[in-house]
């Protein structure tokens, strides 16, 4: 059913029973051509684009829980193209522009907000990182602002501009930036998956990776054995998990990170703001809450909770930033696990296996990569060669010294 | 665990008092061993749903490493040890 | 060498928190920041920490502070502690003077848990820390020594370039209790 | 007397009357009221509006799970959105608004909503919005977010003070209900370390609203004489106001005491709020349970309510929610609510129920009216109920009443249990979700554990409290249990649930803050939403203030019902921290503004600033950055003449903040070997070498001095940000990669004052406080030795040079820093001395072409900063040897350090600024590198810059665009050496004395 004004207003006259599902719930077929591993925005924006871009329609989208029961449904919804590395620039900025046609694209509404990101930058030398960074981003074409202390005073006059020992000087502004509704960018592509006629299994766990020959020829879940072609991982904190199956190791820790929302208030944060003296970002949704985070706890987690230390110290940061939150009530707390990379960037490669692909390592920050994640894991597995825009995430960069370091903060992941 | 972390030295303390190193099963190969072996010791980490035995650092308080035996998806704490006490085959 | 000793000493000496304000009165509950001690540190070689233990076992002011470390302390400036440690204990361990790098404060008064509650993970209580326990803990973010000197007593360690800030938090602390500071001698 | 306020009894202050305003009204109440019981008592019954219709809403509850009472309380700085009138304790002068309504509560234009809810279903704007693709930035996203939100914030700095506290205890009691203060009782009196923590002002939980008699007297009384036996006890501690909101590892939980909240002006010695942190042996939630809602038509209008609070109401606040009150049940607790409202004095005109005859009968109020087997199907009235429409065997039927209160069983409280991820268990028996067994560090008691009667609630809690005495290794004394009279039965098996009444007329809310109905639920279903999470998410059910405490377990119920399956099988969404929301403020603590962490000070603070020095954050330290003379019309004029006066006479420079890390021990300089990628051993003693320690991965970590001082005794020192992660590194490398090696170490970085003397007459100037020979024969260049200082006084000397100038840094004991410095500048003054500060350093230090964070920034092997020749490959071993051979780390087209020099003197290069060949395009694939670092030189009169090229030193000569897009500059520079000035480095030890 298409969506539109219109279909609202005839079924609202309908009493809304007229709506129809918007996925099938079908049995797992016994082979598909190609199974993807993990129901979140990867998997699903994969699978999508395999069908839609890439000719491929036997497909299925394995998830062990709900659809969007992961990452995609508990991050903080930031998206932007603002990256300081000429290895992830480019990509980032093709995820953006997939970003601005999606909701034509898979006629849903993912509310993407491009209300502005601003870093916040409280040193000499941080200006001079983001001065590096933003000249890095119009040498791809991005449009970027530096803002200084009044600008930044004018568009967030809330902010602690008089933090003796942090005071904001100022900002570097991706006015393309902003944010999008998680859920419906899981839901937006499993519908158009599902129209496509992916078949998306939910409830189906997989548990062993069957070879042959040194060859995938297909998956064991909690559903039953299933076949496949090609295989393509998007397990995100689970991918060392998954991938363990087939006999890899991968260079990838799971961490948790929080995140928060407040009681819903008055719209009073117009953008999304990155403080830079600390680790601390927040925006407000388009329902009131302020959702926001901070740093990951720092230790190895696949709970998908974390604790209060690190919670009062986000709180700690937040308030640092805007003094005026203090009475601001925090709402709910809740974690997700990450697939924190030895180098903090992304992996979209072929493995050692030859028709197994993976599709990981998307730290705290895989959201906003979502479309072109999908796109080009589905190019990489359609055609078997990377997409240029990705063609500097491979497995192997490791092993060869090609990293892709946007922290400096070398092989430990948890300082990333 | 990973409101408190009992520390052999000094006692349960709070979370905030350690800094997490990493996998503590990882030995440094020696200098002559293979390139894989090096790679395998700085990126590839087994990364475990269950127990996991990892160093952490007790920096608020002694100093010392310690090698923490945990549930990474219970959080439990199973057992705690000094680091070079371990290495050197004395309590584990 | 010898003759330039003799010389009158022509730079002072400055505490840390030389310059800070004392409270008027001298409050039930009290912090007392210590004029000059001399303090050190001292560092077991490998091998030696029972026998360097044992040497300091008798001795008074010594805190543990960790596995083959301790601090001790005098609050007589011219205990001149390093030098007679390094001479006691020859190579059994390393010592390093603390004096200059340390502040000790001593914290009294029936509120001197509930005070700490508000800055350190620690179960104070007395069956669980008692007479003579201490060692590093983090309080606000500053890592200090605490030990336990008495009943309601309790003494810190703190590096210097953190004895403002860690003055700041704790006058906080006290706050509710009206905690007086002053310096002693 | 106001409309409502009974004539006697409730825990209330008759003596203390109290006046207040809503919405600009004035009202007055009494003290040991809540905002919610004085206004009802005023008969206000409309408080608030709903989020998405602006529905009128009066309060649901008399507690924490209230979503519609949500109110503004208190004016300027200290205004504060979303507080639950239910919790606002009652104090003179409160101010409180009400939210989400314009222009005033009564008549609210958002109420449209209302109208156009068919259009507004669940997950509509998922559905549209989308065409034309401009409007929805401009016109449509601003409209749903100005529809957003409840409360304003004000955003605006907080005048109050919080803090935060550690706790330890035996026993964490949740709850001082009955079955808390049992448990409480219990345990304190076996002399465990007890906490009793209560959400509420007053401690007594249900036993506050309870009727019958306890021993003989009132219910409260009993309680009043627990809560006075343990205020007694020492080893117990009370903390009434105070909500425990997370249960973390290892049995940590997290609450926050209201300290001063309930007083109109808070007293600045005490925070307002106070998070606990609340480490327990054991812990019991005796967190009692919460009353069910109803769904029918019309459940949402003001004046319906839950039973249980209705008899709050009355018997805690002496406040009758109506005249005339009908009761909606679906179990018997609704009609033991009737009866206890009767005993209380309140008008029970009906009593509904929606069983048929088969239901148990309780004693019913006189006068009431009792309707079996009907149902609800919608209420009257527009912004308080007017009346209810029932329908019975298809007969309908309209009753008068002005207040509805509703009974549809009981939620055991188990949310703090679920925290950990463990879901609660439906039980056909109680007809309710129980909590999950956790294990037996943290245990359920009383109502929250299922149980349902008082004599249950109060013997659960010594129950359970004697078992944790026992497992503690204690013996528990017998606390007798006291008498009740007229003990209700215990129900036994609950009746089903009627999760929604049939034939709703209108809507039949759920979640009442969020506007969630049934239909809603319905059309998830339909849509494919049928998972409960799914089903959150798509309606955002169970997503408001209240986070589905009386919502939740609604919803699994009708989605289990609609799907045909238990809600065992539906489940319930997952419950996770806060309890109740907890402010930033409060979490925050003291760590605010200038206590956000801690401030390092040098040695030399003092000296700094009466030198007038204008100082700057690095990492916790502030240090001079440069120091202004009279005259001198900005920061570069300062530094300009700082450098020049370091190039040709001498300065002085406070670097105490390096790293300073003392190493001892026979293997100390195979340690020492084996971090720095350079050779180590055979360092001479009284000697020093530049080092530079690399990661495992190969790329630079720190650079610093090593000094042999002894045999076996070396110091070293470390850059100021990263002295905390070298030191882990080292004793990472000594516990744990080498513990066999004998060696030792400590930071002595608080011991020493450090300051460098540059210039070329710094000989000159230290003689004149040293008393050790200084020529150029006893302490060459990289000498490092003991010096004596006039008056006896002993430091160190070391003969290096980040300037590239003559120097030295000398240290002496921090406690005589301050005296030194002056009389190095009373010495100097003859030779024209200056301090100087960070910011000449690092001019000093790129004319140098010396590198720092800006160039080692974690991503740069030692040949692509120009130190390649460092790296010592015929060691058998140091960190980083064996990765930093990768292809990767060797490529000929990795960035390279260079100097620049602008082709046009006057253009200032900016850090930060990119690198384009001459005439290409800009792009990516074309980028050549960046600046690192740049200055205007005051020795050679013009801008430099130091430059991370590609191939970089091939390049010497080669003209390149520096690309600065951000302030739309470009132009071009010379590629040079880095080394600016001296490149020969003559001026270490100048030919002659100057
Ligand atoms: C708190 C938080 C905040 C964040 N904030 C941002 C942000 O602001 N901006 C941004 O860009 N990114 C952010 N991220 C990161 C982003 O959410 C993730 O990088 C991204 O969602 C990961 O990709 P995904 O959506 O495919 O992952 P997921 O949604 O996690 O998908 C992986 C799926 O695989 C399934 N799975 C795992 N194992 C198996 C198995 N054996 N069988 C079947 N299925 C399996 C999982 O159930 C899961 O549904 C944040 C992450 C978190 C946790
Ligand atoms: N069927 C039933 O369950 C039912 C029905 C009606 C009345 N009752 C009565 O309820 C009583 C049950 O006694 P009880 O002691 O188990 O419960 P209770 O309701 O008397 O006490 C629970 C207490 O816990 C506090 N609380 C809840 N969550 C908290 C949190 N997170 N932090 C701090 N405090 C929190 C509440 O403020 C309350 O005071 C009995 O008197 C019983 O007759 C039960
Ligand atoms: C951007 C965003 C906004 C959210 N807003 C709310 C909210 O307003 N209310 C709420 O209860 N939860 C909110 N949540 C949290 C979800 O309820 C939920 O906790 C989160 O998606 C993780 O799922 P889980 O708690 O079921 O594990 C939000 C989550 C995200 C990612
Ligand atoms: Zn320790």
């Amino acid at each position: 059913m298409r969506y539109s004004a219109l279909s609202l207003l005839k079924n609202a006259l309908g009493r809304n029973l007229g709506w129809s599902p918007v996925w099938r719930e079908p049995e797992p077929k016994p082979h598909y051509d190609v199974v993807i591993v993990g129901g979140g925005g990867h998997g699903l924006a994969t699978a999508y684009y395999l069908a839609k871009a890439f000719g491929v329609t036997n497909i299925a989208v394995l998830e062990k829980g709900y659809l969007g029961s992961g990452n995609v449904g508990r991050n903080t919804t930031i998206v932007r193209s603002n990256y300081l590395l000429p290895g992830n620039e480019p990509f980032y900025e093709f995820s953006m522009k997939l970003w601005e046609g999606l909701e034509r694209e898979l006629n849903y509404n993912v509310m993407l907000s491009q209300r502005g990101v601003m870093i916040l930058y409280h040193s000499d030398s941080e200006r001079d990182a983001l001065i590096r960074r933003g000249n890095g981003m119009w040498m791809e074409g991005v449009e970027a602002e530096l803002v200084d202390r009044e600008g930044v005073r004018r568009m967030m006059p809330f902010l602690n501009f008089d933090h003796a020992r942090f005071p904001i000087l100022g900002g570097l502004l991706q006015k393309r930036g902003g944010t999008a509704r998680h859920d419906a960018v899981a839901w937006g592509y499993a519908r158009g998956a599902d129209r496509l006629g992916v078949d998306l299994i939910q409830n189906c766990a997989v548990t062993g990776i069957r070879r042959e020959a040194g060859r995938v020829v297909g998956v064991e879940t909690t559903r039953g054995f299933i076949g496949c072609g090609r295989l393509g991982l998007a397990a995100a904190g689970h991918s060392s998990e998954v991938a363990r199956m087939a006999d890899l190791a991968l260079p990838i820790e799971s961490h948790v990170l929080q995140a928060f929302v407040t009681e819903g208030l008055k719209p009073c944060i117009d953008h999304v703001i990155i403080y830079g003296a600390g680790h601390f970002y927040i925006s407000q949704s388009d329902k009131g809450g302020l959702v926001f985070g901070g740093e990951i706890d720092g230790f190895g987690s696949y709970a998908q909770r974390g604790n209060l230390a690190t919670a009062e110290h986000v709180m700690e940061e937040g308030v640092a930033m805007i003094p005026g939150l203090s009475r601001v009530k925090v709402l709910r707390a809740w974690g997700g696990v990450m697939d924190m990379s030895m180098d903090g960037s992304p992996i979209i490669s072929r493995t050692s296996i030859d028709n197994l692909y993976l599709n990981a390592g998307w730290c705290y920050g895989g959201f906003k990569a979502t479309p072109a994640s999908g796109f080009c894991f589905a190019h990489l597995i359609a055609k078997g060669e990377p997409h240029p825009a990705a063609r500097f995430f491979r497995l192997d960069r490791f092993e060869r010294g090609h990293l892709i370091d946007e922290a400096g903060a070398g092989p430990q992941p948890n300082l990333h | 665990m990973a409101s408190l972390i009992s520390c052999p030295h000094c006692g349960p303390r709070p979370k905030e008092e350690f800094a997490v190193r990493g996998d503590a099963t990882l030995l440094r190969p020696a200098p002559e061993a293979s390139d894989e072996a090096w790679h395998a010791y700085v990126y590839l980490r087994a990364n475990p749903r269950g127990v996991h035995v990892e160093h952490w650092q007790h920096v608020g308080g002694c100093r010392r490493f310690l090698v923490v035996e945990r549930n990474t998806l219970t959080h439990d704490v199973l057992s705690v040890a000094d680091a070079a006490e371990v290495a050197q085959g004395g309590a584990a | 060498m010898s003759d330039l000793s003799s010389l009158p000493v022509a730079f002072d000496w400055q505490h840390p928190l030389s310059a800070i304000l004392t409270s008027d009165v001298r409050a039930v509950d009290h912090l007392e920041i210590l004029a000059r001690p001399s303090i050190a540190r001292v560092i077991a070689a490998a091998g030696e920490s029972v026998a360097v233990a044992a040497i300091l076992g008798g001795m008074a002011g010594v805190r543990a502070a960790g596995p083959q470390e301790w601090i001790v302390l005098d609050d007589d400036p011219q205990a001149a502690l390093p030098a007679r440690l390094a001479e006691r204990l020859g190579s059994l361990a390393f010592v390093l003077d603390a004096g200059d790098g340390e502040v000790c404060l001593r914290l009294s008064g029936p509120h001197c848990r509930r005070i700490l509650a508000k800055g350190v993970g620690l179960d104070l209580h007395p069956d669980v820390f008692g007479l003579g326990d201490g060692g590093f803990v983090l309080c606000h973010a500053i890592r200090m020594h605490l030990s336990r000197t008495g009943d309601n007593l309790f003494e810190i360690l703190a590096p210097r370039s953190y004895a403002t800030s860690l003055l700041d938090a704790l006058k906080r602390m006290g706050r509710e209790f009206d905690l007086s500071v002053g310096l002693s001698g | 007397m106001s409309a409502h306020r009974l004539l006697t009894g409730g825990l209330i202050d008759r003596g203390k009357p109290l006046s207040f305003t809503f919405d600009g009204r004035r009202h007055s109440g009494f003290a040991g009221d809540t905002l919610a019981s004085a206004l009802l008592a005023d008969g206000v019954s409309l408080m608030g509006r709903s989020f998405k219709y602006h529905r009128p809403r009066g309060v649901m509850t008399a507690g924490s799970a209230e979503p519609n009472a949500l109110v503004t309380v208190g004016g300027g700085t200290r205004r504060e959105p979303n507080l639950r009138a239910t919790m606002v304790e009652l104090h003179e002068t409160l101010t409180a608004v009400s939210q989400n309504r314009w222009p005033s509560l009564a008549t609210d234009f958002g109420a449209l909503n209302d109208r156009l809810s068919a259009l507004l279903s669940a997950g509509f704007y998922y559905k549209t919005f989308m065409w034309p693709s401009a409007f929805w930035e401009k016109l449509y996203e601003p409209l749903i977010r100005r529809a957003a939100g409840l409360g304003r914030a004000t955003l605006k700095r907080d005048p109050d003070a919080y803090e935060k506290a550690w706790a330890f205890c035996d026993l964490l009691v949740i709850g001082a209900g009955p079955a808390g203060l049992m448990a409480a009782l219990t345990a304190g009196r076996a002399g465990l370390r007890v906490i009793l923590a209560d959400e509420d002002f007053r401690l007594g939980g249900w036993l506050l609203s309870e009727t019958r008699l306890i021993d003989g007297r009132p219910a409260h009384d009993f309680a009043a004489i627990l809560v006075e036996e343990l205020a007694a006890l020492p080893n117990v501690t009370l903390l009434p106001r105070s909500t425990v909101f997370g249960w973390y590892d290892d049995n940590v939980f997290g609450a926050v005491e209201r300290v001063q909240k309930h007083l109109p002006i808070p007293s600045d010695k005490q925070p307002v709020e106070r998070i606990w942190r609340i480490v327990a042996k054991r812990a019991l939630m005796a967190t009692g349970a919460e009353e069910r809602p109803l769904v029918f038509g019309g459940n949402d209008r003001p004046g319906v309510m839950m039973a249980g609070a209705a008899l709050t109401y009355a018997a805690r606040y002496g406040v009758a929610v109506g005249k005339r009150v009908a009761v909606v049940t679906a179990s018997d607790s609704g009609r033991q609510t009737a009866a206890a409202l009767a005993r209380r004095g309140v008008e029970v005109v009906a009593l509904i129920d929606a069983r048929t005859a088969s239901a148990q009968a309780s004693p019913m109020p006189e006068g009431a009216r009792t309707l079996t087997g009907a149902h609800v199907v919608d209420t009257l009235g527009r912004l308080s109920v007017e009346g209810l429409v029932t329908v019975r065997a298809g007969f309908e039927e309209r009753l008068d009443c002005d207040a509805v209160a509703m009974a549809g069983g009981w939620n055991p409280r188990v949310h703090l249990a679920c925290q950990h991820g463990a879901k609660p268990v439906w039980s056909d028996v109680h007809q309710a979700f129980l909590p999950p067994d956790v294990g037996p560090d943290f245990q359920a008691a009383g109502a929250a554990a299922g149980l349902s009667t008082l004599a249950e609630a109060l013997g659960d809690g010594v129950r359970k409290a004697t078992a944790v005495v026992a497992d503690l290794g204690r013996s528990a004394p017998t606390v007798p249990l006291p008498e009740i009279d007229a003990e209700e039965a215990a129900s036994g098996a609950a009746a089903s649930p009627v999760w929604l009444m049939p034939g709703a007329r209108s809507k039949a809310f759920v979640d009442f803050q969020n506007d969630v109905h049934a239909g809603d639920l319905a059309l998830a279903l339909r849509e494919g939403f049928g998972h409960a999470e799914h089903a959150k998410r798509y309606t955002t059910n169970a997503m408001a203030t209240d986070q589905g405490k009386l919502s939740g377990v609604n919803a699994s119920g009708l989605l289990a019902a609609m799907k045909g399956l238990s809600p065992a099988e539906v489940g319930i969404t997952t419950y996770r921290p806060f309890y109740t929301p907890v402010s930033f403020g409060a979490l925050a603590g003291t760590a605010r503004d200038e206590e956000a962490v801690p401030h390092r000070l040098s040695p030399l603070d003092g000296w700094a600033k009466a030198q007038g020095a204008m100082f700057v954050e690095a990492g916790l330290w502030h240090r001079p950055a440069y120091f202004p003379r009279p005259g001198e019309k900005d920061w570069r004029a300062s530094v300009d003449r700082e450098v020049r006066t370091v190039r040709a006479a001498v300065g002085l420079c406070d670097v105490s903040t390096l790293g300073k890390i003392e190493l001892f021990g026979p293997d100390a300089a195979e340690f020492l070997n084996r971090l720095y990628c350079n050779p180590m051993l055979r360092l001479p003693v009284g000697k020093a070498r530049y080092g530079l320690m690399l990661r495992e991965d190969g790329m630079v970590f720190d650079d610093g001095t090593v000094s042999r001082l002894g045999h076996q005794h070396y110091l070293i020192t470390t850059t100021t940000a990263m002295a905390a992660k070298v030191m882990s590194h080292l004793e990472h490398a000594a516990q744990v990669l080498w513990p066999a090696l004998q060696v030792r170490f400590a930071s002595v970085s608080e011991q020493w004052a450090q300051m460098s003397l540059a210039g070329p007459k710094a000989r000159q100037v230290l003689q004149a406080v040293v008393e050790d020979d200084l020529s150029a024969e006893a302490v060459p260049p990289l000498a490092a030795q003991a010096v004596t200082l006039r008056g006896g006084l002993r430091g160190r000397l070391f003969r290096i040079s980040f300037s590239g100038e003559l120097a030295y840094e000398l240290a002496v004991p921090a406690g005589h820093g301050r005296a030194v410095a002056e009389a190095i500048m009373a010495a100097g003054r003859a030779h024209g001395i200056c301090p100087y500060g960070l910011e000449a350093l690092n001019v000093l230090r790129i004319e140098k072409g010396h590198v720092t964070h800006a160039e080692l920034d974690g991503r740069t092997t030692p040949d692509d900063v120009g130190l390649g020749h460092m790296l010592a490959r015929q060691k058998p071993d140091f960190i980083g040897k064996r990765l930093s051979e990768r292809y990767g780390l060797t490529a000929a087209d990795r960035g390279q350090l260079v100097g620049l020099v602008p082709v046009d003197r006057q253009r200032m290069i900016r850090a930060g600024a990119h690198l384009l060949r001459e005439g290409a395009k800009p792009s990516t694939l074309n980028d050549q590198g960046h600046v690192t670092s740049a200055c205007y030189s005051p020795t050679l009169g013009h801008p430099i810059a130091l430059a991370l090229l590609k191939s970089g030193r091939e390049r010497l000569g080669e003209r390149v665009l520096v690309w600065d897009r951000l302030h739309k500059e470009e132009f071009l520079a010379e590629v040079v050496s880095p080394v600016f000035v001296d490149p020969d480095n003559r001026k270490i030890e100048p030919k002659e004395p100057a």
